[in-house]
């Protein structure tokens, strides 16, 4: 037993007692109704039982392989940004009773992650401007696929309008999720100058009847659309108007509820959540109360207690998947509770002044970095709309080229665009609160070197 | 409402009732950039005057978070026996792991070649999960049990559609999670319902029966969720396979099988794992969790994107060019810190290690079911595994109330119907599942027990202590109006409100 | 006793109760060593049978001390108004810059030179130290308040030595801090005390009676214990210098002054900073805290090695070589780690926080001591400085009494004399010294003040709720045995008991 | 306002409200009582105010200039050792309540920490096999000399009889803390082949009547001492045995208490403390009951509350400063609590079986590579006595040379022996349990290799 870790409790003489009082003679014994030949013969190949230490060697020398925005100033985005985390938000998302909680199902212990979950719906829900919130799905892309299965559910239309400046990944898991359910996507494409929906696109789409009209703000260029618009026309067509955001864009930016918009939905990491290579991050949806029984995942409400007191407990479960099985207005069970308390302290330690100047600060110096790329010789902007804090320039040289140079000199210098747009000379390069003044003076000089290197 | 306010209020403040218009912002300043001036260019945009969020000072979040968690019960306070939750303690050392700058500061949108280490952590563990569940390829990239439910099931569905075959059914036990036939439906199958023999086991006649060239697979928990296993899947797996239909695995109990028995020998074709179950990643509340698909190698092609695996060159590596590959489940790679702690907690234990926890989980569990059954019979009169299935149908009380009791003494209450998210028929509706896990001690076990048989024997002398439990929390008991609700359930909603 | 035990019940519970012999170990093992055989030259001394510890396994120790930090009380959960002791909000950020692995990994006798970062932090503290206090030189290395005491003191002491002077008296106030007195009887020296006048100043008229060739130094705190600013420091500076000797200023009270006044400019010649206090590090229920120690230039030489300084060609390091020091107080260079919180802080901060940090201090205590004064008047018709010393003789209860009931709303006592470290003569002994930092909002204030006065009003209702609380802890009220406490203190016990 | 971080709570209303409820103009009429001429006229001369995200940059980037025990192989003892520490100390330690609470003077609201702080007293009582622990120090070498005046005020008698095999830094403060107090003190030599305590010294200096012999083991060649001979011969000639050790090594080696130490004291580092540079470490007294009234800092004991019910508060805190003022046992106030905490919980995972592994481990991996480095050519070891797992080795080069050689090669290969013994080519060498077969294999070679350049 001595190579078990701590957290195997139970000893030898433990096990015998327990055998006896079940009355049998072997562990062996205790599941013989397993089929005899389904038992495994050997142990599990797998490697040696590793000591704490081991294991933490271990793991330090692979993450040490690792690029990282530690290692390299990181200016990718694409959905997914390097905003400063304040030590708080681990500091509370890492206490234990928050950590090793299930789903509040019984709310009588519960009430302090009911009341976290809650006040993250409230929170999101003045972000977004939008009465209703629920308590997260998987991510963005999953955000918005199950946004788009509301709009099916609530129209009774199986016709989605859809524009083709949303995230290209997202955009691919939106198509996995409908392509099984009897739903016609129409794409919309943008307009090659501006960067943005292209509004004939749109209402040529728009003469046929459809559940929504999905767009993204700031899109994949990082171009602002006009979302006030897009919503207008799609209610004119009585169509359901479904807006993705950037959260902390909306510390400046109008709310995509406030333009109108019937459901809005989100990728939530820039709210507090690591980069993690990736994930785990959050999905977040609102809507208006008259869409509430059609939103997927976990709601939390008031309630009162026996003694007529306020409380919080889950509520709507006639929507989920452990009540209303395959009629569940989604499959979700567990979620990102976590991530939306990490959001939650995330929000709170900003406020109002806080998230208006990380977005502030983020669009000031991304429009100093690209005004000043701009200045270099043969560099210019792609796109001629209006963007937050990501923008893309085209390069007289190849892009990829260009992102290894500067990734030997210390920079993730941007995304490439060619994904995009078929354009294998354009870099997607998104700039936060995080990077001085300094680092970007220096960055440009390292740019403009590198460019005359490859030209 | 006052920052001020004592611990036990906290609950009943929110952060707007905390908000001090004009606090908050904790220190955003940049010396070279006002943070004030809106780019020109954007000013047509920026409009938002306000957020309406709340401002805290610092201290005040604080405070505020520390308070809130003290009124969280979670693993690391106490046992936490919901059935089919697998609430095992969660080792610290793996959450340490996870948060190393190597990983926690990647961003998934790097160059591929400049996160070898974590494309090394991906394969190992595929190859570890290969072993551990007798499968021969793994996709990470499911966000938790129901998402990889999705992608197993949409993997058979591109195996059918590859052989042009159009099978549209989806058989479920009727003991099965919610999640089992939610996904089925999202995957654009219809589910028909296998019902449970009086043994417990899936009635492998009423499964006959319903086999035609439209059953694409069956999907079963094994164990199920009455915690038993069902000795005859080797007839179940080769009967369904005659038909041409495949069988998925729900690996939420795989907990008590690790070592013992593998899905992949008993013949399932494609599986998902709960990290957050088996494999000891926290549950944080509700999640995040993560849900790695194995399947076996005729099904490796129709996997999501990216595949991490090995190239020609030897080298390990995340391709996305897969022609017949279903496409993508989820941006990005998969819940890539709680993927980092499944792979710890696998290297911690080892072979010998991990088929301990199965056992152990098992022998908890029997353990639970015999020095309870006086009071709470086996609804299956048989020995069960990770989780028993014990009756509340003879207690003198609702269980419901009984299990609420329980909360006073330290004990999270096990599953019932309603009150965790299992699914029996109506026959078990008094049924508690409960599942101990192989990290409470036997001193712990024989404590729970003690609490249960207290509570038993308050029936008799002050059930008005039981019906009106718990008495040591902030708020009093709990009940969702279930009339109101059931009727809302029963009077299935046209969906007539497209809205405006 | 049980590990399964009930939340409220783990302060009853040690270790002990929890060991199940043969748990525990926590997987410590190593595939190329046996961890077994002793070695064979070792085995004369490797005897020991068994240590006695408890074995646990490691989900009971998280579960037991988690459970324990619930029944803390600490600033994360509300206001601690502590008198003389600073309970501000310890910034999260800065815990988290200690524990950086090119800080908590370094190994102290690693070559002096593998730590250049160390040192750059070591200088720039330093440097900011002095700025902030108006000194010449610090050391960084003293482990605490009373520890730089000693420090200060002993430098004092070297000093006198190298003038060939032989002084042997301490001045200090009755007032002071009992870590002063006990500090100068370490350095060797004679404690002489000076009374406190009606206006609660020193006595200058007293001192200047005990002043004769034989006092090395005074040593006092400014504002003092009483939360009043001295506003003869000058005349008290002069007085002492002109009998040649120095000013010792005990920094604990900091937090009134920074950005506003300067001890140095005040005249003191030698200081301590307790980092805990002013420079917002956590206390840790107790320590470790730091207490750098700075004074003006003539006593540089003399401060203990290794001191952090500029060598001849401009780069930081840690000198061991110097011939006048006082030598060595403590191993290594300090209280790294709480050294590189208080760097942070001051950051963080800059010269307008940290003046802001000093003037919200001084305000907040003001804003206690006029809003409570129709019940607890000030013990000196004056304003206060960063905390109030206000009276509670007016009540009809006792203080002691008073204060914990306080508790049962949320707020931690204010300081009383044998309650928190204080120490004032026997006209003050119904005192409350209340300091409620500039980390609490005015909402927090005027809360705090409301359950001052609900308490208040309680006197005449319900007097026995006063008497009797705290209420709302798992604890009743818990006295200690005074008499008997006050008789072992009289009867100074001889020393005696040279054991055998 | 807008620069100051969110630890700031009073806004311009709130400081405005409360200046006219306390009846004055402004903060300079709040403080008119500090003369003019002392009021600073300028703001202090500091750097701006830094953001968090500046702040962890500024920090991080000087982390980044050290090297560590994770960029180096930490062969480096002399007192503090790099022992693994398991993740749940820091989960435990990092929790709020416990960071910031104070000395728990107010016990109904510090039952959790008081519980803490009597098993922390507890457990080492049973390491060390004494009844009386307190509830620590600053760190070793303040234990060793609060432990000698403990012994003086004690015994009455004002001579010490101390080993010079005891760390150097400890016996530097040792003087220090004794320098004026009228204590005289006599070191006893050591044996040069044995490197232990020379009994002949001894005897000789025990003619004389003195409070304590004070000695450490292992000393400060790792070599362990005789304990036991050492603790007679003081108690033969009425003397207080007092005696420094290294908690880790009593996994497995005798307790000073079982061989009768009066004063058992020590660095308590190795139980799960960081290396920190340096510090914030702790330090141990442990005693027998005849002798608690001497003891410096605090101490918790078992009382009942008012219902009679039991309870944890301070007790004896006539001893302490804030009662006793100048003739306090100490003058500590402030002590080690949360390294305390930090020392219990890691003990507590250990337990008996872990902490006799941890000791075994690390003996076992020092005496393997102590016997390897034997076999190369020119190297000796130092001593012949008896070690844990530190030892000496003398060189046949320049042993700084040396040293920097192998740190060059990723090696902290141990500490230059110097000081000890005026021998320019020593190195003190410890090995911990974290050391793995491959790398004091692949230390042995580069060291064999860096050892033939050199020569
Ligand atoms: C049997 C079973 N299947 C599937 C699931 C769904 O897993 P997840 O919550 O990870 O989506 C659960 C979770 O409770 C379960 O118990
Ligand atoms: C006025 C005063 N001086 C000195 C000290 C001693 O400081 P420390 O506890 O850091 O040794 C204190 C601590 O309470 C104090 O309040």
């Amino acid at each position: 037993m001595a190579s078990l870790p701590g957290y195997n409790v139970l000893r030898e003489q433990d096990r015998s007692h327990m055998l006896e009082k079940i009355g049998v003679d072997s562990i062996d014994q205790l599941i013989d109704f397993i089929p005899a030949n389904l038992r495994l013969q050997q142990p599990l190949d797998l490697p040696v039982a590793m000591s704490e230490w081991q294991l933490k060697s271990h793991l330090t020398e692979l993450a040490s392989q690792n690029e990282s925005a530690d290692s390299h100033v990181c200016f990718l985005g694409g959905g997914v940004y390097d905003h400063h985390i304040p030590a708080v938000v681990d500091t509370i998302a890492s206490r234990g009773e928050f950590l090793t909680a299930y789903t509040p199902y019984q709310p009588e212990i519960s009430q302090g992650l009911l009341r976290v979950l809650s006040d993250f719906q409230l929170v999101v829900g003045r972000l977004f401007d939008v009465p209703v919130v629920n308590c997260s799905v998987y991510d963005g892309a999953t955000a918005l696929a199950e946004s788009a299965w509301m709009a099916i559910s609530a129209s009774g239309e199986n016709r989605l309008i859809v524009s083709d400046t949303i995230w290209p990944e997202h955009l691919e898991v939106l198509h996995l999720y409908m392509a099984n359910r009897d739903v016609e996507i129409e794409m919309i494409s943008h307009d090659e100058s501006a960067g943005t929906c292209d509004l004939a696109s749109l209402e040529s789409a728009l003469q046929q009847p459809a559940a929504a009209v999905i767009a993204q703000s700031p899109n994949c260029f990082g171009i602002l659309e006009d979302v006030k618009t897009l919503v207008q026309k799609a209610h004119q067509k009585d169509c359901l108007a479904v807006i993705g955001c950037y959260p902390t864009s909306l510390g400046i930016i109008e709310a995509p509820g406030t333009h109108g918009a019937d459901i809005v939905y989100a990728e939530g990491q820039s709210l507090g959540l690591p980069l993690a290579a990736g994930g785990p991050y959050m999905g977040m949806i609102g809507t208006r109360e008259a869409l509430i029984d059609f939103l997927p995942g976990r709601l939390v409400g008031e309630t009162k207690d026996i003694k007529g007191e306020p409380a919080l407990a889950l509520i709507k479960q006639e929507r989920e998947q452990h009540v209303r099985r395959h009629k569940a207005t989604s499959h979700i069970c567990s979620n990102q509770a976590l991530m939306a308390l990490r959001t939650l302290v995330y929000l709170s330690l900003m406020g109002e002044s806080g998230l208006r100047r990380v977005a502030t600060l983020s669009a000031q110096k991304a429009h100093y970095l690209c005004a000043e790329l701009e200045k270099v010789a043969g560099i210019s902007k792609s796109y001629q709309g209006a963007f937050f804090n990501e923008f893309c320039i085209d390069v007289p040289v190849n892009a990829s080229k260009l992102i290894e140079k500067l990734r030997q000199q210390g920079f993730h210098a941007g995304i490439e665009c060619s994904s995009h747009d078929n354009s294998q000379d354009r870099l997607l390069i998104a700039v936060t609160e995080t990077k001085s003044l300094d680092t970007l003076n220096h960055f440009i000089q390292v740019f403009t070197q590198s460019l005359k290197k490859l030209s | 409402m006052n920052p001020g306010t004592t611990l036990k209020a906290a609950r009943r403040v929110s952060v707007f009732d905390l908000s001090q218009p004009g606090l908050g912002g904790s220190g955003i300043t940049d010396p070279d950039f006002d943070g004030e001036h809106i780019p020109d260019e954007l000013s047509e945009f920026a409009t938002r005057k306000n957020t309406g969020l709340p401002e805290l000072s610092e201290v005040d979040v604080v405070r505020h978070f520390t308070r809130l968690s003290q009124d969280t019960f979670g693993v690391d306070l106490g046992p936490y026996p919901l059935g089919s939750c697998t609430m095992k303690y969660n080792p610290k050392r793996n959450d340490a792991m996870a948060d190393l700058p190597g990983f926690a500061r990647v961003h998934p949108a790097q160059p591929k070649d400049s996160m070898p280490g974590l494309w090394t952590l991906f394969h190992n563990l595929q190859e570890h999960l290969a072993e551990i569940t007798g499968m021969d390829a793994f996709t990470l990239q499911p966000a938790a049990g129901a998402h990889g439910e999705l992608t197993g099931l949409l993997t058979i569905r591109r195996h059918f559609e590859s052989k042009k075959q159009n099978r549209s059914v989806i058989l479920i036990p009727d003991s099965a999670h919610g999640t089992n036939p939610a996904s089925a439906a999202m995957s654009g199958y219809i589910c028909k319902i296998i019902p449970t023999t009086k043994e417990g086991t899936l009635d492998v006649e009423a499964m006959r029966s319903m086999l035609d060239g439209d059953v694409a697979a069956l999907m079963m928990t094994n164990p199920s969720t009455l915690g038993l296993f069902d000795p005859n899947i080797e007839e179940i797996a080769k009967t369904l396979h005659d038909n041409g239909s495949l069988l998925y695995y729900d690996g939420a109990n795989l907990n008590a099988l690790m070592g013992l028995v593998r899905p992949g020998d008993m013949g399932f074709d494609v599986i998902h794992i709960n990290t957050h179950k088996t494999l000891s990643t926290p549950h944080g509340g509700g999640g995040p969790g993560a849900g790695p698909c194995g399947v076996k190698a005729f099904l490796e092609p129709y996997l999501p994107i990216p595949v991490v695996t090995r190239n020609d060159h030897g080298e390990i590596e995340a391709q996305f060019d897969r022609p017949l590959s279903i496409g993508r489940v989820k941006s990005y790679f998969g819940h890539v810190s709680i993927l980092i702690k499944a792979y710890c907690y696998i290297l911690s234990n080892g072979a010998e290690g991990l088929r301990m926890v199965s056992e152990n989980a098992v022998l908890n569990a029997n353990y639970m079911q015999s020095s309870l059954s006086d009071l709470l019979p086996p609804v299956f009169q048989q020995r069960c595994m990770h989780e028993c299935l014990l009756s509340g149908g003879d207690l003198d009380v609702d269980p419901f109330d009984f299990v609420k009791r329980l909360i006073d003494f330290g004990v999270h209450p096990p599953t019932l119907v309603g009150a965790g998210c299992v699914h029996f028929s109506d026959e078990y509706d008094a049924a508690m599942l409960i599942e101990p896990t192989e990290t409470e001690s036997l001193a712990v076990l024989d404590d729970m027990i003690a609490q249960f048989r207290k509570v038993a024997r308050e029936v008799a002398v002050a059930r008005y202590m039981i019906e009106t439990a718990p008495h040591t929390t902030d708020v009093a008991k709990i009940i969702t109006d279930e009339p109101a609700f059931l009727s809302m359930l029963e009077a299935d909603k046209p969906c007539d409100s497209k809205s405006s």
